[in-house]
């Protein structure tokens, strides 16, 4: 059976590898047609619709909009998710249960409900400004990523060190900052990792959180679908995976990759 | 170095269950005492305690006779070796040793020469360089050994400082702290639940059970009187003998009605002990006056190398005896046990 | 500093479960204002906003559609890793290494990217009916969930276990069905739950792979906002809460939500 | 049950590495056969080997005879208790024993009889509906015989089956399985690190290192009479002095110039050996002829409960002697150590 096994897991390996390989490849192939429409195979070479996207504000300040939200909530995030991830994981009472349990539960509401949901009460109810919504709604999809990581790293890490330090004359706070911290920098710079990937990315709240001037790239590439189907979006579509191809292997030879991708 | 002494020491989680039970302990300067006793007994509940990680309900620690219970554990001066080492996995070693002395503000060139000063005592100058994962277990015990001496503590804590260790490094390394312990002439508190490993090391032991302490006394005199018979199954008695009365002061009535002849046992025992190897075997009956003499069926015999160890049916129920001699008893051998009256000891409840 | 701690933690708590509950509350609660257009507070109280859910045909199709997809994707995603999952962790070599980083890849690429590339290529392209390609696409979403639940799973399961059963006198076959499986259901299912939500809420891959009869729930809702922005969104989205939360409990007590949330 | 052969067994992953080295052994029926050795040593992955879960590159084994090394695992009809237990925790206890039987096709009711049989051999018939996950280790270990005893197995292996255990639970279960095999007369190999165990249970003994079997008799002979120094140290011997040659049949010179007198060494011996508590320590030098004497000084002593361990230094280096008088001697102690010319092993390299 071991054999067949081997087998069995090659085919399904290889048929998702192309069901999810081939999608990608072709719009990188397409992003390259002299075609005024996606079409392939390709009839002429060209880095035109490369250009075309610098020519597209919405892109341009897409790009931006989603760099500072996507920053800005993942450091908020592990920020907040570092002292209460601490203070859960030293004690082991039903508080701290409940409290875990609200920092990992965003990811439990569907996210068309939190959009719309933060669009009708932060700035349909409470006229917040955009921005400051915006950036709350990935603040909350960044939140359980950041947590989770963090709460794993420290209950993975002997506890005993801290002690130690702490006879051999550290204050708390100062255990914490020298000894813990530092002993968990992979789980938080993974954390913010999969933090800001998950936000720049995300769609579902930022389509109900954008307007003018407030746009995230995502949601700019939906819109400007609606109306053309030329290859610009697959040449933005290329970037944003050899971004992301970039990231992976930055974060795979800093942190193994650990806890990155599982 | 420091003398200790705790007074009451209590602790209740929940206020019902006492989980350390009037604790009293002195552990005089230059003195290693040990804690003794079964998982869950207590033993490392009291450590921490006294150490400063845990706080108890009740009772106070004198460290040369000042009470630091309300001190600070970050302030207490003491030194302690954890059974997983707690080494800090992103330091060197050197870095590691150097943690406490830095929190003392030692500078340079203070600091390198005392770090390599201590290193060099636990043989490890060489390593200086190296993290903690690339060290072995023992490597590591001994880092975190100097770790905690380079601070010159009032008092060192070890807790269960060699159990992660293979059996002959286990050797080793407690030779190796009893001769620094000795010759630096430290103070310390050491918890083990081995037997062994706690009469080669300590001046005195404690030995505890359900949070309390059951005997606090000197190796020797723990070995070989022990007061309760929890005490003496623990350090490997293993036969024992209720009393019904005391006859005189050396005679007891065993439940069994024999009568046994003890000479050392106070008259109030409530039952007698005697060590497996203590028993003799013999294959006729002996011409004297038959006391202390049991006849017995030999059940099942295991070899110990240096020695066999027998299962005896007796009239006392199964007897466990250990005999050193060349030649083996087969099973469903009869033979006869004799009970040196010097050997059988008395205990209490 | 340990109560600082703890008062430190809870007002992060607080002000999370404040933002995250209030919006989500609101919801709720203009769910049956009886006012044209969301508005709070409410000013009459009335139920003909749930009842217009089941008026708009879009609606009721496109819950169909989402448990139709989300089931189908769910189920062939576990039967897929299953196997794959047991002949990875039985043998840790670099062939197997790159194999498990393909099933848990899907999860790396942009959404909207994946959702574009499927679109282009297997409908525009390919010419897939459209159900097919939002199968496929769900599918994807789908397979790193169940994967790294049932890896997961696996690799904490004593293998001496199965040893065992084959000295006993099981075939492979046999101690895999008979020992392994059942030893690893509450990943299994875990992992199924854990996919269907996903791919039930999922808006980047649906929004693409949509179209006349084809639509998901949560891309109807996108849509019915577009032209209108009357309270009946906000009962379709408490009734998604009300199921979420139905589908969390009903795991919590099954499987006590192990690996779930985390 | 039946008899074992192995015959040149050898393993290696990578083809350069020898994972295992021309394995040889014979294990007759009804006989308990130990594979003893320190971690790495290779002595579970020979038995897993000849259990079916590893595949050997060469080698025969047979049963009864009958060469087994091509029939898959789960046709070899074998036992294996494993160091984890490995019970199937989703069944009982009931089930987890069944479970072979069901895989021979054994029915009800003989089924519930043989289920119920052994669960009363091992003590546990009254736990028959609990889950692996409400017993204890040891209750869980004795599930585990049970569970391989009664498909009636050809072999019984037993890979580390007591490490998990604590020290008083594994002397009980080490008898259990001893008395188990000598009433049944099963034929059992045996995976342990612990030279005690490995005695207390064994008739033969195989001690290997890297891979190798460096020496196969039985327990009684290896105790006494190891053949190498790796076995020697394995087992408990300290004290190794290098000979430079033999001057007759019984003295030897020593590297450091002084002759010994072991009178049962071969004349080819490399080295002498002596366990530590057969070197009889003397405060004043004997009248003797002074063979096998050596003036020394007390560096270091360990307190053992019923003796004390010195470190002495001599001219042969550091001795390590063990002595059972009450009479401590302290460190800077000038002694005599006499060295009793039948307890002096020779060795071979």
């Amino acid at each position: 059976m071991a054999t067949n096994q081997h087998l069995f897991m090659r085919i399904i390996g290889i048929v998702t590898l192309f069901f999810l390989l081939a999608p990608l490849l072709l719009i990188v192939v397409t992003s390259f047609g002299s075609e005024p429409t996606i079409s392939f195979p390709i009839k002429g070479f060209t880095f035109s619709w490369y250009a075309n996207i610098f020519a597209q504000d919405t892109f341009i300040q897409g790009f931006i909009t989603s760099l500072e939200v996507a920053l800005l909530a993942s450091l908020t995030a592990a920020a907040a998710a570092l002292p209460a991830a601490y203070a859960l994981t030293r004690k082991r009472n039903r508080m701290n249960r409940f409290l875990e349990n609200v920092f990992l539960a965003p990811v439990m509401v569907p996210e068309v409900v939190l959009g719309f949901s933060l669009y009708s009460s932060l700035v349909i109810y409470a006229h917040f400004p955009l921005f400051i919504s915006l950036l709350f709604g990935h603040f909350l999809i960044c939140l359980p990523y950041s947590a989770r990581l963090i709460i794993a790293g420290m209950r993975q890490f002997d506890g005993s060190a801290e002690e130690a330090a702490w006879i051999l004359g550290s204050s708390r706070l100062s255990g914490f900052f020298k000894i813990l911290v530092p002993n968990i920098t992979t789980s938080i710079l993974s954390g913010f990792l999969l933090s800001f990937i998950n936000s720049f990315n995300n769609i579902p709240v930022s389509v109900f959180l954008s307007g003018p001037n407030v746009n995230m790239l995502p949601t700019a590439i939906l819109n400007y679908l609606q109306n053309n189907y030329d290859p610009t979006v697959s040449a933005i579509s290329s970037c944003l995976m050899l971004l992301t191809l970039l990231f992976m292997l930055l974060a795979e030879k800093k942190l193994g990759l650990k806890g990155f991708v599982s | 170095m420091a003398a200790l002494d705790v007074k009451n020491l209590a602790l209740s989680y929940d206020g019902k269950t006492q989980i350390l039970n009037d604790i009293n302990l002195h552990v005089q300067d230059g003195e290693l005492v040990s804690l003794l006793g079964p998982s869950g007994c207590g033993k490392t509940t009291t450590l921490r305690s006294i150490a400063g990680l845990i706080k108890a309900n009740q009772g106070q620690i004198f460290v040369n006779g000042k009470d630091i219970s309300k001190v600070a554990v970050y302030k207490r001066n003491f030194g302690m070796v954890f059974q997983s080492y707690a080494l800090f996995p992103h330091l060197n070693v050197a870095d590691n040793v150097a943690f406490g002395l830095k929190n003392k503000h030692v500078r340079e060139p203070e600091l390198s020469k005392k770090v390599d000063e201590m290193l060099d005592m636990v043989g490890l100058l060489d390593y200086k360089k190296r993290f903690p994962s690339e060290l072995s277990g023992g490597q590591q015990q001994r880092v975190s050994l100097a770790r905690s001496l380079v601070t010159e503590p009032d008092l060192l804590f070890l807790d269960e400082p060699l159990s992660n260790l293979d059996a002959k490094l286990r050797v080793e390394m407690r030779e190796m702290i009893r001769a620094i312990q000795q010759r630096l002439k430290l103070t310390m508190l050491f918890v083990t639940h081995d037997q062994s490993e706690c009469f080669a090391i300590s001046d005195h032991v404690a030995v505890m059970n359900r949070g309390t302490i059951e005997q606090f006394d000197s190796s020797e005199k723990i070995y070989h009187e022990p007061a309760t018979e929890f005490v003496a199954r623990f350090i490997g008695y293993e036969n024992f003998f209720s009393v019904t009365k005391s006859l005189d002061r050396q005679h007891f009535l065993l439940k069994e009605g024999q009568v046994f002849k003890a000479a050392g046992a106070s008259p109030n025992s409530s039952s007698l002990t005697i060590r497996p190897e203590n028993i003799d075997i013999l294959e006729t009956q002996p011409d004297a006056d038959g006391q202390n003499i049991l006849p017995g069926e030999v059940l099942f015999s295991t070899y110990l190398g240096d020695s066999y160890r027998y299962e005896i049916q007796t009239a006392l129920g199964t007897v466990i005896a250990v005999s050193s001699s060349d030649k083996k008893y087969p099973a469903g051998k009869a033979v006869f046990l004799d009970f040196p009256s010097r050997k059988l000891l008395g205990l209490n409840k």
